[in-house]
């Protein structure tokens, strides 16, 4: 189908069935049955098969119509398209369905105390008794996990075999005894993490997902969603502008729900718009040791932003690869976000002690500060990044590994 | 001039580090910390006042342990390891020096005593904590001698006794002793990035005050040299045990079956900073010494208060990022040092701000 | 505006590209650093002339092949790669810009031709080279229309046949046509740090020339931008064909029975300079493209000549220390990239003058 | 014996045989008949048995009465020392005194150009056949070797063992056919290092030193007299001033030519000292970003003067390790020269593209921006101290080995 030919179909389907006064839950529903909730899934699974280019389009006449779309920020959306690209037809027709009506929520969890950077180290049991699965351990990160229905859970189920080997995937339901969300405070005072403790948790036989031992494939999977934003589409689904009408308020609830977590992502990199006006408000700006700094920091944000757009222009024609790009732009963030906390300390000077609504720019300096060490760690350390970046875009040779052989003989934290 | 530290002073050392050792841990300095007083009465009497730590740069005749700047370094660089919650830098650092440097003769012998002692709090009023030659721009005794204008920002005002403020005396700067319960004056606790060291902003609506002394611009500058050596000590104790505790965590953590302290990358980064820190505490060390001296460098306060802030920048920076995410926890300690470490750089001037300072004394003016 | 090279303009680099490694290997770079004259007329009537390179960014009208900025960049570029040694940024990229700048209707048609052709060598005398504000304090035109003054350091001004000289003509800057044999001229190589790029001083002793334009501080500051623009790719060209070479040494170079380049610090140095020299070619290519379109920031040109060359230096200096003792000798060819990337560091303003220009031109003067 | 009494012996010495008309071999052969040429040494070698400290009294007078010394700069020092630790009677015999007296002058040929950082990776082999060592191989960077007499030698000898176990420690004889010197420039154009080819040169079995597969041990001792500064002596042992007679110009030309491949070292330390004057002649020193650098600038170098002081004082009181706190020095050299290489291209702006007597400061500056290389690379790289303190001073744990095992398995350079 041509755009054109797209845009009338879809235009002509929510003529005739979008209304703001229907309850959120029977829109999507009928969002469903009409197949126009992910046009780019395969038509047995809601879809329509579309090209992501064809969604898109969708897309666009959903926001100019200001059409309340199918539930697809957070978690949720690594969940559905990891389902969808490695599951049962029995798991696909029991989750999919709530997941884009917005009746189900969902988290991630992958990372242990024990096992940041290498996530492949994880040492979460699962053990199969009496016909079912028995979860014990422990995980970290967790955002949402303290409301979500359901989790992606990878636990070793055996410890015999190389580490990449013994790991499954489960769908585990989080409303059980065995399963426990602590919310974890961050050193900027926000909570958008959970610590998640499984004491003999239950996963049913039919919630493994991608056979037994094949984990670490699937878990690449949902990593590979996550690294092309299906985690973060929250930022960009929020319609323009508030919207009058009972739906909406739903909607905007949903949303308000599933971006809490991220209400300090502009401030951890470093909130390069504040510079220029917190300078010209303090009279910073006529000092030449500042000026340098801004300066710099206008290089390296203008820089990244180029590279990006060209990075993306070479991913939408084929030539660049996601990954290495990726490692580069979120190391760009890194060097940026720093310099940038380093330059909103010079303008502030002493006024930087300050935090709260009554200091700079509403307490968002402060924030800046405090916040700013996350984004070299979050989604993958500098020191990951650099790996990678040496290792698949220059080629450099990998060093020793040390957590060859089977798992029980890695050294690891206790 | 001193060139390394007598045995009387690692003895200082010795004494101080093992009794912050007990009565500074952090658990007690995450609890002072969470209160609005921010520190322990008890501990403060027990230190200050019991083992003289309040009075050891003051002259005995004062009341003091007759030591100098240098002294007063080692018990703010202990002070900083542990990021000990308590008015010693407000009332011992601040306005001790500011008495001992800007008070006449008769107010020195009156206030002095009680402020070595520790059973006087006082705080040091400033209306500028970026520069000496900024200060006074708000701060002034209008002509009935009573105070007026705004301090945005004082350590330590919501506990002190005695307030020492510095206010623009007609042409002068002129220093003024006030009480804490004067009328007209407010002190409204502030939100601070760095819950360790509680600030306060400070109006005078017409406070009463008495004059206790004339700030020249050399004494102001050398209250402002004799503040900056003891942060500096203060931040040099703070990189130094950061530093040591991450790269302890560096050998204990284990990833990709490695101690992530195997890795060179995290060893060249460690190398970076113990070098870092090494060159700061040596500046550092040294600027005590020339000040209590009257000797040297006139700039080597300054160039301390801008290299130690910057070692403990990189060490805080460092400490976070090789503890990965759970550095960035509020439950791990490291985010204290982390705050106390970006508080001390931009208090009394930031690094730029020093580096122009020493340059000016260097070469004059830009 | 373009975000994105054009089909044209990839096949233009591919064609300079494939020149430039026959014609300009670093046995030719070592010979031609080497002589006198630093080129090799030959190859510059091949390249200059022959393949049109001289004019690429000069209009059809006036003999060139019609393109801008963005194709003079792709050269230049190219250029840098290698290490070419030609008059190309003395004549086409100083002097071709500076006469499509500031000079006259008529001047333009009569000398861009040769220019553009490459069949006539011009450089371009400026008495500054660190900035377009300190232009004109040396040279001048006299009453009689005779130029004084001295030029200290000229871009190949022992080779060029045509001089242009921005030269102070009462309060204005004027734009002067002076031949190379012209009285009173006296044109003394200079020893120079990077070999690769012939400089001299030129003297004036009332030497009769051409007033051919007025040179205003648009118009300088426009020919400075380009001028920029062009050695920021030049600048950027060398810092990757350095950065790829280095890179391929580590995996050659064994001690400790490993490739170095399996070192961890290595490892991380390299993506750290890949990121420096990705985010410095993005800013460098954008200024070109705002510059051909007359559109963006205007100081894209500064961000990019001070972007690039923090990268090169940082490519050079990273390409000596990892390939260690051996990149520090001569037989080496690294050091003839350091030699560059120094020279080009400082031409036209180091990176602090082009990132305070670029201050000036976002919010004014400090 | 207190220092006074050595002082009053010494003089009394001197003032009996010391005369400025001689020529300097005949006054260093009654240096040394008189037992004043090494005082440290043992009685048995030409010395007194002094301590480090009882010597210095004797340097000191020599110093106050204009005395020309014993030939000790350059390899000459490294080559006694270590000759009197680990050699046999005869080697003693053989080579101490016409080192002392200046007849002999030595060169140190341990580098290779396959084997820089990783010195215990050597290849240069070392056969016995009929009687004696044939030689073959090449060395790098080696100061003086074009004019020396001797060198210091480490060869392979085993290549079936681990690599620290296999090599031998020789004293070459450089003036036989087999071993040719040629000149190495360096990027700066000065001339400091040669390379040596060493094809069936021969070495005659009383010259092996230490014992064969002991030369790792042997060459360590030499290198730990190198960190000492016994082959930096050269800048310490100029008399003051110039003085008049015969024997100070067959002096002072023994010590320009041991100082000839140092006078570049001070450009390689950034010149440091040269930073002010220029800011102050070129008007730099009104810039305030220049301004920032320069304070940076004398803060590093303060410190690490100061540190420098802290550790020798340290080091006399026995509390500081010698190896640890001379990586530390050496990373802080590096660190120096290039900021004040990055503040003298700040200073000279296009001016520093000018080189040569008639450029800034009489060439310094050019000599400055390339040679300041230099600095993180000779003696041990960069990359190597951060190794050593970070293992050593850090006690952080070692990598992973590649290199253990028989030599002839370890991967190396072609």
């Amino acid at each position: 189908m041509t755009p054109e030919q797209i845009r009338r179909e879809v235009s002509a389907w929510l003529d005739a069935n979008w209304r703001i006064d229907r309850p959120l839950l029977e829109w999507r529903n009928i969002l469903l049955e009409g197949g126009w909730a992910a046009p780019h899934w395969p038509e047995e699974w809601h879809g329509r098969g579309f090209t992501l280019d064809q969604a898109m389009v969708v897309s666009e006449v959903f926001r100019e119509m200001d059409v309340v779309p199918a539930a697809q920020v957070g978690p949720r959306g690594l969940a559905s398209e990891t389902i969808l690209a490695c599951g049962s037809d029995d798991q696909k027709e029991r989750y999919l369905k709530p997941i884009l009506t917005g009746e189900d929520t969902w988290c991630q969890l992958f990372s242990e105390p024990g096992s940041g950077s290498d996530l492949a180290g994880l040492s979460t049991r699962a053990e199969f008794v009496d016909g079912r699965w028995i979860i014990n351990g422990q995980k970290v990160w967790n955002t949402s996990a303290h409301h979500a229905d359901f989790g992606l859970l990878v636990a070793r189920t055996d410890r015999d075999v190389p580490k990449h080997q013994g790991i499954s995937y489960f769908l585990l339901d989080m409303r059980q005894p065995g399963v426990e969300a602590r919310p974890l405070r961050q050193m900027n005072g926000h909570q958008s993490f959970n610590e998640v403790f499984m004491t003999n948790a239950v996963v049913s036989p039919e919630d493994l997902i991608g056979g037994e031992g094949n984990g670490w494939h699937v878990a690449k999977t949902t990593l590979s969603f996550e690294r092309r934003g299906f985690s973060r589409r929250v930022r960009g689904s929020s319609l323009d502008g508030p919207k009058q009408g009972p739906i909406y308020e739903e909607y905007e609830e949903e949303l308000r729900i599933a971006a809490e977590p991220y209400t300090w992502y502009p401030q951890r990199e470093g909130r390069v718009d504040l510079v220029l006006p917190r300078a010209r408000e303090t009279g910073a700006i006529h000092d030449p040791a500042v000026r340098q700094q801004i300066a710099k920091l206008i290089c390296l944000h203008s820089g990244a932003r180029l590279a990006a757009d060209s990075a993306e222009a070479g991913r939408r024609a084929g030539t660049t690869e996601i990954i290495p790009a990726g490692s580069i732009g979120k190391l760009a963030a890194s060097v940026i976000a720093r310099q940038a906390s380093h330059v909103h300390t010079m303008i502030s000077g002493a006024d930087a002690l300050l935090s709260g609504p009554d200091s700079a720019a509403d307490g968002m300096i402060a924030e800046v500060l405090v916040s700013v060490p996350a984004i070299s760690i979050a989604g993958g350390t500098d020191e990951i990044q650099r790996n990678i970046i040496s290792e698949r875009v220059l080629g450099m040779p990998k060093g020793y590994r040390a957590d060859q052989g089977p798992f029980r003989d890695i050294k690891r934290n206790a | 001039m001193q060139t390394e530290f007598s045995s009387e002073q690692q003895l200082l050392r010795d004494v101080v580090s093992r009794a912050l050792r007990d009565k500074s841990p952090p658990g007690a300095v995450r609890e002072l910390m969470a209160s609005d007083r921010g520190y322990d009465p008890a501990v403060w009497q027990e230190l200050g006042a019991g083992a003289g730590l309040a009075g050891v740069h003051v002259p005995e005749a004062w009341g003091g342990a007759g030591g100098g700047p240098v002294e007063l370094g080692i018990v703010a660089e202990e002070m900083g390891r542990t990021l000990f919650c308590g008015p010693f830098f407000a009332s011992a650092v601040m306005a001790g020096n500011a008495l001992m440097e800007a008070a006449d003769e008769s107010a020195r012998a009156e206030l002095l005593p009680g402020v070595a002692s520790g059973s006087v709090i006082a705080a040091l009023v400033l209306d500028d904590l970026n520069s000496p030659a900024a200060v006074g721009g708000s701060l002034r005794a209008r002509d009935d001698g009573r105070l007026a204008g705004t301090a945005a920002i004082v350590v330590d005002a919501h506990v002190a006794d005695l307030l020492l403020v510095v206010a623009r005396t007609g042409p002068d700067l002129g220093l003024h002793a006030v009480g804490s319960g004067a009328p007209g004056l407010e002190i409204e606790p502030l939100q601070v990035v760095d819950p360790t060291r509680k600030l306060s902003r400070v109006t005078f609506a017409g406070v009463p005050a008495r004059p206790i002394g004339t700030v020249g611009g050399e004494a102001l500058n050398r209250t402002w040299d004799l503040m900056s050596s003891a942060l500096a000590h203060e931040m040099i104790g703070g990189a130094q045990r950061l530093f040591e505790s991450t790269v302890a965590y560096t050998k204990e953590r284990f990833q990709f079956g490695r101690p992530i302290g195997s890795f060179q990358a995290l060893k060249h980064r460690c190398a970076d900073l113990l070098l870092e820190i090494e060159l700061a505490r040596a500046v550092t060390h040294h600027a005590a010494r020339c000040l209590a001296a009257g000797e040297g460098e006139p700039w080597a306060a300054s160039m301390a208060k801008a290299a130690a802030a910057d070692a403990f920048m990189s060490a805080a920076r460092a400490g976070i990022q090789l503890r990965g995410g759970i550095g960035f926890t509020w439950e791990d300690d490291t985010h204290l040092w982390f705050k106390r470490a970006k508080s001390s750089e931009v208090l009394l001037g930031t690094p730029a701000i020093h580096r122009e300072r020493m340059m000016t004394m260097l070469e004059g003016a830009a």
